[in-house]
């Protein structure tokens, strides 16, 4: 601004913003909690190619990799409500629908995206574990599914970590679109806070180094993790 | 002990085994050489069900088996009285030398935690591995990972082991520690069909040897017959190339 | 499904097509400048990393580090107001500048970042071995790398710089926030004509319109790599 | 451009300036079909223009976001966007002497909620809001009002314009009810080819305050703001702003003027 | 013909090469054996300028360098007077392979299209690959693969070729024909240097094996020395793993 940035309200507005961090952190979690297990079972019927399963997550992936998040998000939080009350009208269900908190909407959005996401990662984690441990396992007497369990999804968890980590990064990122639902994250925070005295570059300063602080923990934490997990690709020699 | 009769196998429109039949008595070492591309591969993975066969009749003992139309209970009977050692080890890569032998045992067949980890151990022993139990197969030699894979199979205390070429994938420097394994546990006792290109160990450990070609037995017989005078003349195109020029003179 | 009938009319949607497509060009004009200045910047950055150069190793990392945690909306505005104000100190008045210029600012960096790593990794998927070769057959360095090493890595990078476009592509649709009248600002005033009501038959059109887009480039950049993957097709078992 | 006379545009007194005016805010402002600036706000400082040869005018469309940030900038001297006063206002924008406009600030309520007629009843009735975008001076509104009245607030939630479809969540049932300008309302529900003409049974409009509107100076744009008055002033002598209002609202909220207290 | 004097190489504090001499004759095949680590194939590395040694001198014919402190100018004459053969092949994967021949000749030596093409389909046919001047390296076997390599470096008919395993990286059935072609350009007379664990090649083709350990050359002769009577300890050992067991009676 020409008169210089408020110090004052940069630094107040920090903790404004920093007060959205757990509402963040909780559609992050509540996404990746609906994502990774979906996404994993979904990418399982891809590489065995299950007939229709195989075609829908196709489709769900290419949608939802072609479209842009923020119309997804305008397409579910106009759409989802009337779906649901077409839906309770047709069979009398005495539900109301639009008690629903916005955030419920941030879950449904968040989940839909982060499953599409994890289905091609896992995917292609799946893909580098070799056909041969499948098999070794199975020589040992293993079933199919003490063989997935035991070897391949903990080798296939090494391999997706980083992407994990990306697509994780990339939904706390999506998140600050949340204000277009009113979910009262980190953005919308600082925004209405700038409103009152029309800080709006402070406000969107601290935005900023909120989303790098947050950001760079979990990129520390997932690379924590991968090491521990990974233990036993470390060659000694 | 273990008898196969006319296994067909295609994948697509390849018929890659076109009747394969063999027979093994308990305690014999098999060893079965053959072209690249001659079907011995997959003939040892239709045995252990890792390929499903088209047809074909497998008898273990006594459990009688359609290879094509086994049920799950009977082809986890049959994984439960064979082993197999591969070619590129298959290691699991996320346990130790020891986690990898006990694997079968504990999670397969349920057996007691200690008492895998006892037998576990003795494998690791039989194959020289004393002392890498908490080695993970990448920090492990190629040779140590595949006696890695022998005590694994070794462990289970199958009825049979099949070995696909487990030497192949190996610097010519460590062939001979595992070879040396291998001698070991055949003279144990231990039934044996194994895929290999080692002449020296088919020679000096085989009961039998079965010359394969085109998805077909062509010839069989004891590792002289074979060597020194094969009957039909594919064996001896092949053994011509495969052998050292003067191999003859010293066998 | 009395409600749906009230809101929901599809015809909205088709007769928006013939609206929204012409804006397109915009879009395709943004996008196309930062992938053109990204590339440019991204492939300076890739430089830096492979380089010797310690310092300039950790400036291109940090930098691709700050971009990968900024929220593409939040880069915007700081681009947007915070570039102006800055140049406002230096006494430059950028104040006339066009909003899209803003725009192909904030998406060049963004893809810059993502092209960064783009071509890092495919310079190093490709083995030493080709290198070393090509000079041991008495090429010298640089005819090593445009001849062998180049080609070689433009068909790993292919895939990776076809879903960065994607990518880039789809966060270009925030730029309506700071009124560019792209294809999604020109929903937004299709929405505003129509007092803010039939939003989701229009939401849905957009979505069509980028879907149909990414579906294409992903075709398009299949052909590609296939066109210059030759040599690359293994042949079937032996 | 300014209105016909002055084409001889070369002439050195004659500044140029930019008019930013919201690009989605029908019938107040909006670029229309033809990538024309139109609306009251914008047909008014067009009028402006026309009496100020000393002035050029070049309207510039943007979200209402840009349009605040901008003005205070100096990227544009002058913002029109159905701005009301406020004392945050004030401390980044020149006000001028005369306002722009009147705008009706009502509910959106049911049908069977009719009875509901100011902040107070509603926030009895303990109904939900419909977001409004946090820098809409209607959400400074209603703060205000829960401001004033800590014992009995109404619930209050920043959003996003370009999502939230007032009437048709209210009508849905979404939320109790949204704060809505008499423009717009009319023009979805009232009239006959509105959108929502369908609901005109099924929601009331219930006004709460008429609002004055101003448009936002640029600091340095003193000189300016008192053109601008001079002009706006003869405009209202002439009923020029009543045409206007007739023609975009539906109403000539110059009628209620009297009662107008903000 | 080729001379090096006292290499020295270290990677961090590892001392790979501790002052490693070597001299070869033109038109001799020099065999160079040893342990796996000993060092063998950073010196040919070094040789080739692919790796900086850290001090030692070379001298091509007329033409002496250092090897630490080579012009630009220096190691492209040195390159162009060598040839090397990887054990990975390492063809240039998006070139056919006669691109992959004629690449050096066209770029990096500007011999005209045309002749280079000649050139290249000759050393093609010398390989016995007649059949495959279009193929991409994906298309073709690993033995292919080096034959390919093999023709590259002969096509720029270089004053010594460097061979650093060439046939270790195949499949045991592949190594005859590689083997085959290797004599065959021996026999013509070109000057190799050849890293091996191929004994019968040693033998038959090589007029001096050397042996390396530990980064110095332990043992040097001709074959039937080294093979049949190796004076240091630390040669018997390592032959006595590598050789078949009854080799002896052969040679
Ligand atoms: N899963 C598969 N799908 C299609 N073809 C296959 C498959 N597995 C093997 N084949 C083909 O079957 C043929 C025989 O393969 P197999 O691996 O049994 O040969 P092999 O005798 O073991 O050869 P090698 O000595 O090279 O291991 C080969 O031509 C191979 O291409
Ligand atoms: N670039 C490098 N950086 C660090 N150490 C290296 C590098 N290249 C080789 N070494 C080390 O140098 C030693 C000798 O390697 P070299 O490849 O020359 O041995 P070699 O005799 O060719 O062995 P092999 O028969 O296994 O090919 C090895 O211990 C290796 O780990
Ligand atoms: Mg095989
Ligand atoms: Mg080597």
């Amino acid at each position: 601004m020409s008169d210089g940035l408020n110090y004052k309200f940069l630094v107040d507005t920090f903790f404004v913003a920093l007060s959205g961090v757990p509402i963040t952190l909780f559609v992050t979690a509540v996404a990746l909690l609906v994502a990774l297990p979906l996404g994993f079972l979904l990418a399982l019927t891809r590489i065995n190619q299950i007939p229709i399963l195989n075609t829908f997550s196709q489709v769900y992936v290419s949608f939802v990799r072609g479209t842009p998040i923020i119309i997804q998000i305008f397409i579910v939080y106009a759409s989802v409500p009337l779906i649901l009350t077409a839906i309770t009208e047709k069979y009398n269900w005495n539900i109301k629908i639009y008690d629903i908190n916005p955030i419920w909407y941030a879950f449904i959005v968040f989940s839909f995206s982060t499953t599409a996401i994890l289905i091609e990662v896992f995917r292609s984690a799946l893909s580098t574990v070799s056909k041969g441990q499948l098999e070794a396992a199975q020589a040992v007497g293993l079933t199919n599914f003490q063989a997935y369990r035991r070897i391949v999804i903990p080798q296939a968890l090494v391999v997706a970590l980083p992407n994990i980590c990306t697509a994780t990064v990339n939904l706390i990122k999506a998140t600050s679109l949340g204000y277009a639902m009113s979910l009262q994250e980190i953005t919308l925070k600082a925004k209405v806070a700038a409103n009152v005295g029309y800080n709006y570059v402070e406000a969107y300063l601290d935005i900023f180094l909120v989303y790098i602080i947050l950001c760079s923990l979990v990129e520390y934490g997932f690379k924590l993790y991968e090491k521990r997990l990974r233990k036993y690709q470390y060659v000694s020699s | 002990m273990l008898e196969i009769k006319d296994i067909h196998k295609s994948f697509g429109k390849n018929e890659i085994l076109k009747g394969v039949d063999l027979t093994i008595d308990k305690g014999d070492v098999v060893v079965i050489l053959g072209p690249s591309g001659s079907g011995k591969t997959t003939l040892l993975r239709c045995i252990n069900f890792l390929e499903k066969a088209d047809s074909g009749k497998a008898a273990f003992g006594e459990l009688q088996v359609d290879l094509h139309s086994a049920s799950k209970k009977d082809i986890h009977a049959i994984r439960q009285k064979t082993a197999f050692v591969f070619q590129s080890y298959n290691l699991f890569n996320n346990k130790t030398a020891l986690e990898n032998v006990t694997e079968g045992l504990i999670t397969g067949r349920k057996v007691p935690k200690t008492e895998a980890n006892e037998i576990g151990k003795k494998a690791l022993d039989k194959v020289g591995l004393s002392d890498k139990y908490d080695s993970y197969p990448s920090q492990l030699s190629g040779g140590q990972q595949q006696r890695v894979g022998i005590a694994r199979a070794v462990a289970l205390n199958p009825d049979i082991i099949l070995f696909d070429e487990p030497t192949s994938a190996l610097d010519p420097e460590l062939v001979g520690e595992v070879l040396t394994v291998m001698k070991n546990i055949a003279n144990e006792g231990t039934t044996m069909l194994v895929v290999t290109h080692e002449m020296s160990f088919a020679k000096d450990v085989a009961k039998r040897v079965i010359f394969m070609d085109g998805g077909v037995v062509v010839e069989e017989g004891t590792p002289h017959e074979i060597f020194v005078s094969p009957k039909e003349e594919r064996t001896k195109k092949f053994l011509k190339r495969v052998l050292p020029e003067d191999y003859t003179f010293y066998i | 499904m009395s409600n749906m009938e009230k809101y929901f009319d599809a015809s909205y949607i088709w007769s928006s097509f013939p609206a929204l497509l012409p804006f397109l060009k915009i879009t395709f004009l943004v996008a196309g400048l930062s992938i053109i200045f990204g590339t440019f910047f991204g492939l300076i950055l890739a430089s830096m990393k492979l380089g010797k150069n310690k310092v300039a190793r950790k400036v291109a990392n940090f930098y691709t580090t700050i971009l990968r945690c900024t929220p593409s909306i939040v880069l915007l505005f700081l681009v947007y107001y915070g570039v102006p104000s800055i140049a406002d100190n230096f006494g430059i008045y950028l104040h006339d500048i066009d909003t899209a210029v803003f725009v192909v600012i904030t998406f060049t960096l963004q893809f810059a970042a993502i092209m960064s790593e783009v071509i890092r990794s495919a310079y190093e998927s490709i083995e030493k071995g080709q290198f070393e070769a090509a000079v041991s057959v008495g090429l010298s360095p640089f005819q090593a790398y445009r001849r062998i090493i180049f080609p070689q890595a433009l068909v790993v990078a292919l895939p990776n710089f076809g879903n960065g476009m994607i990518a880039l592509l789809q966060e270009g649709s925030l730029a309506y926030t700071i009124g560019l009248i792209d294809v999604v600002g020109k929903a937004n005033l299709i929405i505003a004509a129509n007092y803010n009501t039939h939003a989701l038959e229009i939401f849905i059109a957009l979505a069509i319109i980028y879907w149909i887009l990414s579906i294409l480039i992903e075709k398009g950049f299949g052909k590609l790599e296939k066109m210059f993957s030759k040599g690359k097709q293994t042949i079937k078992a032996t | 451009s300014s209105g016909g006379a002055s084409t001889s545009s070369e002439d050195e007194d004659v500044r140029k300036v930019k008019v930013a005016y919201d690009q989605a805010s029908k019938p107040i402002s909006w670029l229309d079909d033809k990538g024309n600036a139109t609306g009251y706000d914008v047909e008014v400082m067009k009028l402006v223009d026309e009496l100020l040869p000393e002035y050029e005018f070049e309207y510039v469309g943007t979200t209402s976001d840009d349009l605040l940030i901008g003005v205070e900038q100096g990227k544009y001297q002058v913002g029109v966007k159905n701005a009301f006063w406020t004392e945050e206002r004030t401390a980044k924008f020149i006000f001028p002497q005369e306002f722009l406009g009147l705008s009706s600030a009502g509910l959106v309520l049911k049908k069977e909620n009719e009875h509901i007629k100011t902040l107070a009843d509603f926030a009895s009735a303990g109904f939900s809001l419909a977001p409004i975008a946090a820098n809409n001076a209607q959400y400074t509104i209603i703060a205000e009002y829960n401001d004033a009245n800590p014992d009995n607030p109404v619930k209050l939630e920043a959003g996003d314009a370009f999502t939230v479809d007032v009437v048709q969540w209210v009508n849905e049932g979404r939320v109790g009810g949204g704060v809505i300008i008499e423009g717009p309302f009319q023009k979805q529900v009232l009239e006959e080819d509105g959108p929502y003409y369908n609901l005109k049974d099924e929601v009331v409009y219930n006004e709460f305050a008429v609002i004055k509107t101003w448009p936002l100076f640029n600091k340095k744009e003193q000189e300016f703001a008192d053109a601008y008055d001079k002009a706006i002033k003869q405009l209202k002598e002439d009923k020029k702003t009543n045409e206007l209002s007739t023609e975009y609202y539906g109403r000539d909220l110059f009628e209620v003027l009297d009662n107008v207290n903000r």
